[in-house]
């Protein structure tokens, strides 16, 4: 425990564990954003775009098939219908309008599944900003469709051939930059992770996913939600959709972490459920790290996943037990992913299989702990009853296409997958 | 009066800059280190900043990346880096300042770090992602064990953070001549050294500047108003083409003496 | 003109020029569509489908740098933010949602884009039908994410290779394959072409399009817009932008062709441009044909505009003059998706951005129509100045990917995009 | 009578159901049709459908869409077609209808079809893709000028529809004994045939039965219920594998003798 916790956001966790030549350049965000947050024509806008163009809200969608074979009632908050097919979008367009008012022109990123260069790089095009983006040069080869995406949208994508090659190599790729070319440049976190104001940044940006869904349910069932779950790398979408939630004792909230190929070895992303406290791009939290505090490589089929850090707020809703950090390893989320797409006709992206993987516990456990709860609503009319459970639905797995095939092939199981030949004739 | 004071001092009634050599524990083998720092010494560096390798030296360039990664390759650790210290102590008894990232050390233990550092005979610390705001936890310890706490300022730093900076330093304060990663060519070393005078008056504590110095004249172009001109990446690269230790000493000797030259004001 | 034009559907253009053997299911669906469409319980199923699962309303989207850059006011109608990513799944929830109800468990679809097949395979999954698509075997190839995708929700890809390979054998197969298995199957058509009802249910289904934005405009400026613009394949996202503006006198329409290497040659699909009266895929309408009545290959970059056809519906709206269709090349339709993409942050689908091309020469119509026309509004007070045009942004670009990126490399224009290897150390 | 009525009232005399042989004009060449025609007719088909090839025949299984696709590459156009017909009549009066899709006639004009078909001595029309609520501006003038118009009917044709067909045929109705295209292998057609004689009583035309028959055992088991039996994709292949004129004559002579052996009673 650092002597002075003040120095902290949330609890003994978060703060600014950077260079000192970024403290400026620092100050300069938090002040800026206070600012912006207290003007309504700041926040006029920001609206304005992710009504308008972001295509918010949106919507919360009741899965009938997938409900009925849980045996509860799973809503799905459809993030992945957002432009540029992930929660990414609700932060970059906040962030690249500050950059804007601060009176940047050059914006870098870091990517890692690359949904968030894509979403940057977006917000940079709408903004006339230019934009910069690092990417491990293994995510460069595994999310393809990504990199070529942010080069349409007029980015310039760097390949990190550093260390793991991915997430976290870009992410120290993209604090280089920053500290080199500080006065020009804005640096669009992505995820809820970062030296303070970021986490507080991302957060803010993202809750808007959590108010939506509070209002949603309450609108739909009267009540609020038994459960909410999301997936967790750095941890934006779960914060977001958690924020407006962690007041109401009643909601359990659930944060799952990537388990790779199992949490017992080495090759898995569950840095709260395997890590230890430490310090990782600019803030105290868990980390993956050995017994020495070198930061260790995440292992996780989903590059959105496949981080050895995670954003300090939820080092601290850790701690206090107020979240429920679980894991799901990359066969379960496999699992889900292929389970969704075909009851529902939904393909989500890798990362937000972990959180429909790890359903099938959630319910049992709910189950296990009421054995007398009332049965699942056998019509509309009883909406209220049974186990009522949002999903983060954080975004589309179209860019996962070639991931999934890849393990779907290598495995065996391509004969889900079907091409016939057509003869036009019949036998 | 820390062994690190005394050098700076030393130099200083000698009419000159303090010449501060960074090599990185570890690389390119952990074996090489203790006989490598002594080169340095005999080559006449005052102060040895000894860099603790970290897998995410978010501060450093491709040269101090690659030396890090080499380093942490071999198997080098915390640990095995103050057994260094203890072993390049029996004989040699240059200024050793711990240079690395905060991650190591939170893991190992501030206290025990402040404790087991002191005892193996190094000097002090600095960490560069460890700021004047979170330093406390550290600082006390090292303080308490009769180590330095060296603080960094950047060319960003404005006056509230030159008189926090200055709160927290114990003996001198290392002046990052630029806005970049180590490696980094600094446009102009000139301009660098005299913000350096600039921050000594303001600080009271003597400024040695870092990044971008990279040879003789480098050195002498600080050399006039700096406290000290610290030199790593060309430590580095000197050391990449050498395969044998007894070539790597006499070379760094050689090249450290070279430097040397450049610190007369 | 035939002798009995009370069989047509659109003034002398639609009909059912198929085999005998489709009669009844015609017939049948007919009937059906006619009772869903008073059947409360199947439009509110239907209206909680396009809202919680497809995301409607989509937003209008002023959108700021085209507006400036052309000085008009542009809004794009967000089809793009469409679950699957296009307006085809609007008309493929209502007509999945019928065939469970006519009790069909099978249902069959042809596809060009490949956007209508995902969008259908979707809607099988969703509603637990078998699902089989007719794909021509070109597009098989170059719309390959799209294939994928339809695999993985489920359905079982035909590639065609009769013919050109593309959208008309496709529909030719998915027509034999109906008159085989007419009992057990329903055939989703795909655009506002085949036989009838089809043409008539496909712009029902579509029509929340223009339905939509029509109350969006009215709400934004306070009035209509002076012109609405769309693509035109087969043209079910032109009609469905369209049919609610027709009783608008004062809103122009233009349908936007594909006129692939350009109209005066014979690589294009500028049916209507182009065209003359026929008969295909069971309506009458306008058809490219040689002089000796046989069906010609079209040609256009894009898959979805691939096809010599087009619904009678145009056909009647062109003869009436109602709607103006005019036509852009490959490359007009290849510079304005850069350009999209690069000022607003949008990737918009091929298709669409044939609608997209044709915005300069609107502009520019309008402007020599009316050349004291008052200026582009200076500020937002002054919104209903100005000409406003909706083009509706039927889907995004995602599925296009490979086919831009091999004209930009083949072109040598490949300097504007740009992959730097990041060095990690300044110069 | 027409030509075609008389074909069919001969077999009904002879006890025997009529052979409809169809071949596609201008497959494998142009040149060859008039010959496999009277080749046909040598053989004993009481009535040959002329099918004029169209590039989107959407009845037609793989075989026959081949061979469309190989007489249009040939060059094989409606009036083309037409002269065929008025070849063939300079020393063949075997009836011929002409078998296609729509779009070919309504670019060429109907009037002018009509007139042009009987011109060269065509005996009538049957258009897959034109249904009775759209056929009477073909079928107009068709019997204008003395030509038939053979409707359709398929397993799934209503009452009503079969009165509607009833009403617009001028000779015999087209029966397709299955749902599918051509080519497609026919289930069960004694039953097929057996709703052909239940047709013939409802319409008070005779009706033929087509798709799926193949060899002169299937022509047997529609000749005692249907009045004509019409075979298409077995004649498409066996021509295929002909590579001069003379021996596709002949071996088409020889199939339709053995098929024509099965339309007795
Ligand atoms: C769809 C999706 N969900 C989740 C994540 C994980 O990030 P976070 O934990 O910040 O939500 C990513 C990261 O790329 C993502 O693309
Ligand atoms: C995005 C998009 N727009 C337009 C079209 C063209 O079809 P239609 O003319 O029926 O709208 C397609 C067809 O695939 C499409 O995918």
């Amino acid at each position: 425990m650092p002597s002075n916790p003040s120095n902290h956001e949330f609890g003994s966790y978060g703060g600014r564990y950077v260079s000192e030549t970024l403290f400026p350049a620092l100050n300069e965000l938090e002040l800026a954003y206070a600012q912006a947050r207290r003007d309504p024509s700041f926040e006029a806008e920001r609206f304005r775009l992710l009504r308008d163009y972001v295509g918010r809200p949106t919507s919360l969608y009741h899965a009938d098939q997938l409900s009925s074979s849980l045996g509860a009632e799973i809503w799905l908050k459809r993030e992945d219908l957002c432009h540029t097919g992930a929660h990414k979008i609700n932060n970059t367009v906040g962030q690249v309008l500050l950059a804007r008012r601060m009176g940047k022109k050059r914006v870098i990123a870091e990517t890692g599944a690359g949904q968030h260069g894509v979403a940057t790089a977006t917000a940079c095009a709408l903004f006339g900003l230019q934009c910069e983006v690092f990417m491990g040069a293994q995510d460069v080869v595994r999310q393809a469709p990504n990199v070529q995406r942010m080069e349409l949208l007029g980015a310039t994508v760097h390949p990190v051939h550093s260390g793991s090659k991915t997430l976290k190599d870009a992410m120290n790729e993209a604090l280089r930059d920053w500290v080199t070319n500080v006065e020009s440049t804005y640096y669009c976190v992505g995820s809820a992770a970062g030296p303070h104001p970021y986490p507080t940044i991302v957060r803010d940006l993202q809750a808007v996913i959590g108010e939506e869904s509070r209002a949603q349910i309450r609108n739909r069932i009267g009540r609020l939600p038994d459960a909410v779950v999301a997936c967790v790398g750095g941890g934006s979408n779960a914060i977001g959709i958690f924020a407006p939630f962690l007041g109401d004792a009643s909601v359990k909230l659930f944060g799952v972490e990537a388990a790779g190929e199992g949490v017992h070895g080495q090759r898995h992303a569950a840095t709260l459920t395997k890590g230890s406290v430490g310090t990782l791009h600019g803030s105290r939290s868990y980390v993956l790290q050995d017994e020495h505090g070198q930061i260790q490589e995440a292992h996780s089929i989903s590059a959105g996943l496949d981080y050895p850090g995670v954003g300090p707020e939820h080092a601290w809703l850790k701690d206090q037990g107020r979240v429920n950090y679980v894991s799901v390893d990359d066969q379960t989320a496999l699992h889900a992913f292929h389970q969704l797409a075909r009851t529902e006709g939904i393909v989500p992206a890798l990362e937000t299989s972990h959180a429909l993987g790890y359903l099938p516990t959630l319910v049992q456990q709910f189950k296990d702990q009421e054995p007398d709860a009332p049965p699942r609503k056998s019509h509309r009319g009883e909406l209220a009853r049974g186990l009522h459970v949002i999903v983060n639905l954080s975004g589309r797995g179209d860019k996962d296409l070639q991931t999934v095939l890849a393990t779907t092939t290598s495995e065996g199981s391509a004969s889900q997958i079907t091409t016939q030949e057509s003869s036009g004739e019949a036998p | 009066m820390s062994r690190i004071e005394q050098a700076l001092s030393r130099a200083q009634s000698e009419n000159r800059a303090a010449l501060v050599a960074y090599l990185c524990a570890g690389d390119p083998d952990p074996q090489w280190t203790p006989a490598l720092v002594r080169a340095a010494a005999r080559g006449g560096a005052d102060i040895v900043e000894l860099g603790v390798p970290f897998s995410d030296p978010t501060a450093d360039g491709i040269a101090i990346q690659q030396a890090s990664a080499r380093a942490l390759g071999k198997g080098t650790t915390l640990a095995r880096v103050l057994e260094m210290v203890r072993e390049i102590r029996t004989d040699c008894d240059v200024p050793i300042l711990l240079f690395g990232y905060y991650n190591p050390i939170l893991k190992y233990g501030e206290e025990r770090f402040a404790q087991d550092a002191a005892d193996a005979g190094a000097d002090g610390a600095l960490v560069v992602d460890l700021p004047p705001e979170h330093a406390s936890v550290l600082r006390g310890p090292l303080v308490q064990h009769g180590l330095d706490y060296v603080p960094l300022l950047a060319p960003t730093s404005d006056e509230g953070r030159v008189q926090q900076v200055a709160n927290v330093a114990t003996s001198f304060i290392y002046f990052v001549s630029l806005t970049g990663v180590t490696g980094a060519a600094a446009p102009d070393l000139r301009a660098a050294a005299q913000q350096a005078k600039v921050l000594k008056v303001q600080t009271g504590h003597p400024v040695a500047v870092g990044f971008g110095i990279k040879s003789a004249q480098d050195v002498a172009s600080v050399a006039r108003d700096a406290d000290g001109a610290v030199v790593g990446t060309a430590l580095i690269k000197l050391l990449q083409e050498c395969e044998e230790l007894p070539v790597a000493e006499s070379k760094l000797t050689a090249l450290i003496s070279e430097l040397a030259a450049g610190t007369q004001r």
